[in-house]
């Protein structure tokens, strides 16, 4: 197959030292081997997430999604745009598709840009990095690169919302879908395919805001994923992966249960299973160490 | 009461659901409501909500302007976009949600405390700031929210989380001094200053 | 054909008939006993040669009396539709060999069914006459259509543009009735957004061009009589002259009232001139036409508040316990003339359950909502004059609050009334030769049951059925519009449309003699021997149909055309003088009388069944395909109706011996499901006097039981025969065997 | 069945359900000639799979009785069974259609005695009981079936089932060399009266029918309580055949909905006041039944049998559309997790059976009509003069209840004679 290239949109959190530094790491790691080139958005920033709605009105936040645009569109015309993060992707997509629905949104926002000596068509597809692998390589593709099955691990799919709801992947149900579960399978390892909260939501930015209320939601995550007699969780999710990661000590002081589910990227996953090592595969990034993946990422 | 606030009720008089069709994002929607409740069956944080999305709506067609601003329900919203996949009639209601919080709080009547609001509002500064999120000022800025003491407290909390994360090389205490921004933060600035007239304009400009 | 009669009798072998039962046996008793002229078996008589036997007997022997000895009637009926003959079944496959086991000492009693039926097959056909039309119509095909509104004016322009000429009638001096005092209508078109043209002006257009619609204006009808094919109406003008004409059938579309908003003061209506009905809102919209609408205070209407469901729904003394189907939506309408005028004014639907069906019905909706009507769940408990306005008090069911709304005016959505004329079970008929003009009678029938069409429920004037909507109890008689259910003006003109095809088909149909449903294509018809009637009135009162009058001389009136074929008179007559030419007094009790009758001490009991062909003998057919079994001691005769049954037949029944009589009718009461509308509840009075005879004969009573057995009851209807059984062992056989 | 005449006078009529029949009968019954063409072996269509009407509780059967009858003593109207338009061309007054004729294998011969059925052995799900039953390879559709003739499912040819059944037959019904047939036709006037399907009940996902074996469509549940159904008219729920008594109906599941239909289905709130009283009376006070409504359109006279089911002290209404379904592990009951809006009163409701209110689909896709008439957003056939004499009837034409069904079916039966006699006319 040849070189694939996507203007790319990495996320505040994918950067260096930042909470999904890992994430990245493993995306590189993934992206290597299926020869796709990662063409960076100079200079882009932060996509107001979902959570930017108090301080900033719907212009504004459009605004900066708008100008993400506007400078891949400069920059990497031609590209579908490509992100990892799914607030990033979220936001984005939905910028794009009010902007072509709606000619005064787009005069408004051209405006605002112009303050930068920026323009905005919006035309370029936007994509989450789940949707390239899917669409433009398929499980078939995908799997003939695996060099290490991840046989015996059992896997939750936990997609979670933003990259489920509203735009859904792959055109997959949004009670239930199934494309983590069909990775997890196309990598050799098991899923769980009745995991019951894999589109539950971990109430996302507000684990920061409303943590007991959170923390409940995250616990029933981790609950079922034990129920289904998983030995870890996979998500495409950064703020799913740390919501579900980082509090687990939190919920079982709380709860008194005895939580230690290590949760990884479908890219640490793939990387693994890609014949990568521990680092590339960002396994070193785990606050809770997936020890199978490392057991086999050490072979 | 901010002025804005007494201006909006001078302007619409008593039809609220008229104020917020112009001024509320996706407002326009809120009259194509059928009530059958799914969305407030469909929230994760549903029990913690006083009046539940389609209640909201109907208390907005009913004038009840002070009971909705007021309320936190809407800030109880994860942005998980459920109702809006499961609403019979298309409503977007997680930016109605948003877009209500939003008005609120601009009008200056959102409940003081209420946490969710506090944090967005730290989230837009930090980002406004730097056009990328730093995260360690962001997670320490609502740790502190709630006053020093509090702030101390949930840091001792995070501590072992923050602890975890700088091993993993997912928390880099650099930040705090400095950290990842966009170049040309001048220019990001200026479209943001650009946008928020434009909105302010439409608000005042707009004639029942 | 020769009057003679020539009985051929065709035994079919096949479906293992031949391999369980001794058909050579049954064919000897047909020739021997049953004095068949022509006996035949055959392998496989539903086959084309088997058939062809039959017709080449009928054509070349004279056989005109056919006793078909094979499966049910149910069964192969397309084969055996024999033209020109009197034909009967008699059913060995699905009533005996089915219904039996296989087993040795099964076989004798298998065999004695198999034996009876022969012989009731027989003996049935050779009591029958080939029917032949009565020749009482006139042959007019020409409708009569009482009420000119878009219902009526529908009916006729469609029936014209298929040919045929009709007469309309209006009582007020012009054509269009409700629509016409509306200024638009519920959306008929795709995408259902915006009320549309009533179209009454174009349809009122199509009336007046038409050369086959004649118009009387200010005119009612003052007497109707005849039946199907030969009606004679007097169409009467204000003035008071009458016209007399002839018609073939007739469709009634008299449509319906306003509910009388005055009994709801609570609402206001009365109180405050700004109060009104959703027909005076339509109105005032027609005046407008288009403009501001004002209310009563001149002011131009800023707010306004519909209330649904006002007076309906509702089991409160004077209230309707219905809902009229069409306010939510025409609130809808109503609410877009003030939005599609100005945007600005507050209008709000108060609702309890919002009703718009179907395709366009929720698009409807979502537009109403788009243009910004408030819908609000909520019960309206009182409304208050606010000097130039109202207030609202009601319940929001959603906020769970008593609160209150103001309004520059308030709608109130009342429901439909029929105007179905005269209530014939309240009102007396009039004796004969005393009949007289009601005013408040739609159609002042002469016909011996009332004045107008029985009304159902409600007063609506509807049919009772719901796969034949338009089975009415007045043969040729068809209601449509608002007068049959309430309805908005969509579904009017389809019923207009239906009523009209059924009108037309019932002219056709009496012009060739023929039944209307559900026996239709039926060509017997009741005749009686005048003789030996009583003058009881029995026939006439029973008819289902009021298909009979009285002469002056009270002898009954048989009016063909009116005739549904169920029987119910032959049932009724207590002297026995009416029957139809293939269904009569022996044509039963011959099978009756000659089923073999084993004496007391042979232990084998005889079982009479009366089973309704519709639901009864269908279900005992099916239980025999899914192999239930039921006693061999019982013999099933289908009947037309459980209210053609005549009590000679239990009689009869008992005194030559059988020890048990079951019979199967359908569900009566409200919910009859009986076909012929009263058959069964009429039979079921009949044999409460039975045990009169029971005890004359000083028999147990528990040998007649009656049921209401349905289609489906394929486990039941077997077990009823078998619980017979049960009860003749504990009681004993019965002492009446010669 | 290659022998039918049929000329510019002949009114052709597509579907056999209670529309098409009605139709059918109606014209004929005025001594037109009409065809009948059904898709499925036999006549009596969606409501023969009903087991009672509301609100009277009556049996479809029982109407289906007469008009069977009615069918089989007229002489004007010929039926073919399995047979579907492929092609119309012409137009109103003369159009020619080509109808396509799928191979029964069975001829006229058939006695429907059931010999092929009893040596047959592959068994097949039954379409007839929404595969809640398994019927023979070799089957008559219903019990009722009209024409009473069986059939050979394509499957077992080429299967020594076949010739089994080929043996057993002693009438020489069975041809296991039939061929599907192409006929050309030429009518005068179509009524088109194919119905309607239940709503792919698996695509309203938040209620899970394709992953809770004890969410099932009430269209099923028509089949669970009629004695001629898969469990003999008890109500088995799948997972586990234990009686179900305490019964969920869901409303508007696929209708009213933009994810979905758009429309409201008229027939299925009536349809569940049906459903509860069934339930009632199987179990009595024992039996429970809580309906979630979003409206109850319970629509004119018939608003009464609402009323009469509210008094029922054993059944609830909750006016909630129910976000969704998930099923309790330990004993498969659905959980119904939603918010009772009248006041704001949240549930998490478990039962043993939830009975979704299923929507009504045209049968035919607005894409597939082989005909060009005038479809509106909702899939159904609007009344147009741009469709010449192709007249709907029944819920071809609009979501409908039976009476209505039928009171359009009549209408359009004149609509077709007023062209046939226009036609008749012309040609004197």
């Amino acid at each position: 197959m040849a070189k694939k290239e996507y203007s790319f949109y990495p996320g505040c959190s994918s950067q260096k030292g930042a909470s999904a530094a890992n994430y990245m790491v493993s995306v590189d790691a993934m992206c290597e081997e299926l020869d796709v080139q990662l063409n960076e958005i100079p200079d882009w920033n932060c996509c107001a997430a979902s959570i930017g709605y108090a301080g900033g009105g719907e212009l504004p936040r459009l605004a900066m999604s708008a100008r993400n645009l506007a400078l891949s569109e400069q920059a990497n015309p031609g590209q579908d745009v490509v992100a990892t993060c799914a607030a990033c992707w979220l936001a984005t997509k939905e910028t794009q598709e009010r902007l072509h629905e709606d000619d005064g949104l787009m005069e408004e926002t051209n405006q605002a840009l112009s303050a930068a000596g920026l323009n905005v068509k919006a035309d370029q597809n936007v994509r989450h990095m789940v949707e390239v692998l899917i669409e433009d390589f398929g499980y078939d593709e995908l799997g003939k690169h695996v060099k290490r099955p991840l046989e015996g691990i059992k896997i939750a799919g936990y997609v979670g919302c933003q990259t489920n709801r509203p735009f859904g992947i792959d055109g997959e149900s949004y009670e239930n879908p199934k494309y983590l579960d069909k990775l997890v399978e196309t990598m050799g390892a098991e899923p769980i395919e009745s995991y019951e909260k894999k589109v539950q939501c971990c109430g996302g930015a507000l684990a920061f805001s409303e943590q007991d209320k959170s923390h409940e939601l995250i616990k029933g995550i981790i609950e079922a994923a034990y129920d289904g007699g998983a030995d870890m969780i996979v998500t495409p999710c950064p703020l799913c992966q740390a919501n579900v990661e980082l509090y687990q000590d939190h919920i079982n002081a709380k709860y008194n249960t005895k939580f230690k589910m290590p949760v990884v990227y479908y890219s640490t996953l793939m990387s693994v299973a890609y014949g990568k090592d521990a680092k590339q595969a960002g396994l070193n990034g785990q606050i809770i160490k997936a020890k199978q993946l490392e057991e086999i990422a050490g072979k | 009461m901010s002025n804005l606030n007494t201006e909006m009720i001078e302007k619409y008089r008593n039809n609220f659901l008229k104020e917020v069709t112009a001024n509320v994002e996706e407002g326009e929607w809120v009259k194509m409501c059928m009530q059958c409740g799914v969305c407030s069956g469909s929230c994760p944080f549903g029990p913690h909500w006083d009046h539940p999305p389609q209640e909201l709506f109907m208390m907005i067609r009913a004038g009840k302007r002070e009971e909705v601003l007021t309320s936190s329900s809407m800030w109880m919203c994860t942005s998980c976009y459920n109702c809006i996949v499961r609403c019979p009639r298309g409503l977007p209601i997680t930016h109605i949600m948003h877009g209500l919080a939003h008005y609120a709080d601009r009008l200056g009547m959102a409940p003081k405390e209420q946490p969710t609001m506090k944090f967005a509002h730290k989230f837009w500064d930090n980002i406004v700031k730097n056009g990328r999120v730093n995260e360690l000022k962001l997670s320490l800025g609502v740790y502190f929210m709630n006053g020093i003491a509090e702030g101390i407290k949930t840091s001792l909390k995070m501590q072992a989380v923050g602890l975890g994360m700088y091993k993993a090389k997912r928390l880099n205490p650099m930040e705090f001094f400095g950290g990842h921004t966009v170049k040309d933060k001048s220019g990001m600035q200026a479209i943001i200053e650009k946008a928020k007239e434009i909105e302010e304009a439409k608000i005042k400009k707009f004639e029942g | 054909m020769s009057d003679e009669k020539k009985i051929g009798t065709y035994i079919c072998k096949g479906c293992g008939i031949g391999d369980r039962i001794n058909t050579s046996q049954m064919a000897t008793i047909a020739e021997r006993e049953c004095k068949s002229n022509v006996t035949k078996e055959h392998d496989f008589l539903c086959s084309a040669e088997g058939v062809k036997m039959i017709q080449d007997d009928i054509d070349n022997d004279g056989v005109n009396h056919v006793a078909i000895v094979a499966c049910s009637r149910r069964a192969k009926t397309e084969a055996f539709n024999l033209e020109n003959v009197a034909i009967t079944r008699g059913n060995i496959r699905e009533g005996v060999l089915w219904v039996r086991p296989d087993t040795d000492e099964a076989q004798e009693t298998t065999q004695e069914m198999a034996e009876d039926y022969t012989r009731m097959a027989v003996f049935e056909v050779g009591a029958m006459n080939i029917p032949q039309t009565s020749g009482q119509s006139e042959g007019r095909k020409n409708l009569l259509v009482v009420g000119g509104g878009v219902s009526g004016m529908t009916a006729a322009v469609e029936a014209a543009k298929a040919g045929y000429a009709s007469t309309l009638v209006e009582k007020t001096g012009s054509l269009g009735g409700a629509a016409a005092k509306a200024w638009k209508r519920i959306p008929e078109h795709t995408p259902y957004a915006d009320p549309e043209d009533t179209g009454v002006a174009e349809l009122i257009a199509a009336v007046e061009a038409s050369d086959k619609i004649e118009v009387h204006l200010n005119s009612t009808i003052t007497k109707t009589s005849g039946a199907p094919g030969r009606f004679s109406a007097d169409i009467t003008t204000e003035s008071g002259s009458t016209t007399t004409e002839n018609f073939g059938a007739i469709i009634q579309t008299s449509g319906y009232t306003e509910y009388d908003a005055n009994q709801l003061p609570h609402l206001g209506y009365g109180k405050s001139k700004n109060v009104v009905t959703q027909a005076e809102l339509d109105a005032m919209a027609l005046e407008a036409n288009g403009g501001p609408i004002k209310n009563a205070d001149g002011k131009e209407v800023q707010s306004v508040v519909f209330i649904q469901c006002a007076g309906q729904r509702s089991e409160e003394e004077g209230h309707l316990p219905y809902c009229s189907g069409h306010c939510c939506l025409t609130s809808i309408k109503q609410a877009m003339y003030f939005k599609d005028n100005n945007p600005d004014i507050d209008t709000t639907v108060m609702f309890s359950d919002l009703r718009t069906p179907g395709a366009g019905g929720e698009d409807f909706y979502r537009s109403g909502q788009d243009k910004g009507v408030i819908f609000t769940k909520g019960i309206a408990s009182e409304v208050t004059d606010s000097g130039g306005g109202c207030t609202v008090k009601f319940k929001d069911l959603i906020l769970d609050e008593e609160t209150t709304a103001d309004a520059d005016l308030v709608v109130l959505a009342t429901g439909q009334v029929a105007n179905a004329g005269v209530d014939i079970d309240e009102v007396p008929q009039d004796e004969p030769g005393q009949w007289e003009v009601s005013v408040d009678s739609i159609l002042n029938m002469d016909y011996r049951q009332g004045k107008d069409v029985p009304q159902l429920r409600h007063g609506f004037n509807d049919s009772h059925f719901i796969c034949f909507p338009y089975e009415t109890r007045r043969t040729g008689i068809y209601a449509a519009g608002p007068v049959r259910r309430p309805m908005d003006m969509l579904q009017a003109k389809e019923d207009a449309t239906g009523a009209a095809l059924k009108a037309i088909q019932a002219a056709e149909n009496a012009d060739l003699g023929r039944a209307a449903h559900p026996r239709s294509g039926d060509l017997s018809f009741p005749s009686f021997r005048k003789e030996g009637c009583t003058q009881c009135k029995r026939c006439t009162v029973e008819c289902p149909f009021g298909a009979i009058d009285e002469d002056e001389e009270r002898y009954p009136l048989f009016n063909e055309a009116r005739c549904r074929r169920c029987g119910t008179c032959m049932g009724a007559c207590p002297v026995r003088v009416i029957s139809f030419e293939n269904y009569s007094v022996d044509t039963v009790g011959n099978q009756i009388k000659n089923v073999e009758m084993p004496d007391e001490f042979d232990e084998k009991p005889r079982i009479l069944v009366l089973a309704c062909e519709n639901d009864a003998y269908p279900a005992l057919d099916m239980a025999a395909m899914k192999g239930n079994e039921y006693s061999a001691f019982a013999r099933v005769i289908p009947i037309r109706c459980l209210g053609s049954t005549n009590l000679i037949w239990v009689t009869d029944a008992l005194n030559s011996g059988y020890d048990g009589v079951v019979l199967m009718g359908c569900q009566k009461g409200e919910n009859y499901q009986c076909h012929f509308v009263k058959g069964s509840e009429i039979a079921n009075v009949r044999m409460s006097k039975v045990d009169d005879t029971l005890q004359s004969l000083s028999l147990e009573p528990e040998r007649v039981a009656t049921y209401e057995v349905a289609i489906t009851d394929i486990e039941r209807a077997p077990q009823l025969i078998n619980d017979m059984a049960e009860t003749i062992e504990k009681i004993g056989m019965s002492p009446f065997k010669f | 069945m290659s022998d039918v005449i049929a000329t510019n006078q002949t009114i052709l009529v597509v579907g056999g359900g209670i529309s098409g029949m009605t139709a059918a009968l109606e014209a004929a019954e005025c001594g037109k000639q009409v065809i009948l063409i059904e898709k499925s072996p036999s006549l009596g269509g969606r409501v023969s799979q009903l087991y009672r009407y509301f609100p009277k509780l009556c049996h479809p059967t029982c109407g289906l009785e007469i008009n069977n009858r009615r069918t089989k003593m007229n002489k004007n109207l010929r039926i073919m069974t399995m047979a579907e338009v492929a092609a119309v061309s012409g137009e109103a007054g003369n159009y020619s259609v080509k109808v396509k004729v799928s191979p029964r294998y069975v001829n006229e011969n058939c006695t429907a005695c059931g010999d092929c059925a009893k040596v047959v052995e592959t068994e097949f799900d039954d379409e007839f009981n929404y595969g809640l039953g398994k019927r023979k390879g070799a089957y008559l559709q219903h019990k009722m079936a009209h024409p009473q003739r069986y059939v050979l499912d394509p499957r077992v040819i080429g299967t020594d089932d076949a010739t089994k059944a080929k043996e057993a037959c002693k009438y020489d019904a069975i041809d296991l060399d039939m061929q599907e047939e192409e006929i050309d036709l030429t009518v005068g006037a179509i009524i088109w009266a194919t119905g309607w399907q239940p709503y792919d009940a698996a695509k309203i996902q938040p209620y899970g029918y394709d992953r809770i074996a004890n969410v099932i469509t009430s269209v099923e549940f028509e089949r669970l309580c009629d004695p001629h159904g898969p469990t003999g008219g008890k109500i088995l729920r799948p997972s586990d055949g234990q009686e179900a008594k305490n019964v969920a109906m869901i409303q508007c599941a696929g209708s009213r909905d933009q994810n979905h239909l758009k429309h409201c289905s008229r027939i299925c709130c009536m349809a569940s006041l049906k459903h509860a009283n069934y339930v009632n009376e199987k179990y009595g006070e024992e039996g429970q039944s809580t309906i979630y409504y979003i409206d109850i359109r319970a629509i004119d006279r018939i608003d009464d049998f609402y009323r009469r089911v509210q008094e029922l002290p054993n059944v609830t209404f909750t006016k909630s559309k129910v976000a969704s379904v998930v099923e309790n592990k330990e004993n498969g009951n659905p959980v119904l997790h939603g918010v009772d809006t009248e006041g704001y009163n949240r549930y998490a409701n478990e039962h043993d059976l939830v009975v979704l209110a299923i929507g009504m689909e045209p049968s035919v896709p607005a894409d597939a009509f082989p005909v060009e008439v005038k479809i509106n957003e909702e899939g159904f056939i609007e009344a147009d003069e741009s469709n010449g004499a192709v007249f709907a009837a029944g819920c071809s034409a609009d979501a409908l209840d039976v009476n209505r069904a039928v009171q359009n079916a009549t209408a359009s039966a004149l609509r077709a004679i007023q062209v046939i006699n226009s036609v008749a006319g012309a040609e004197g």
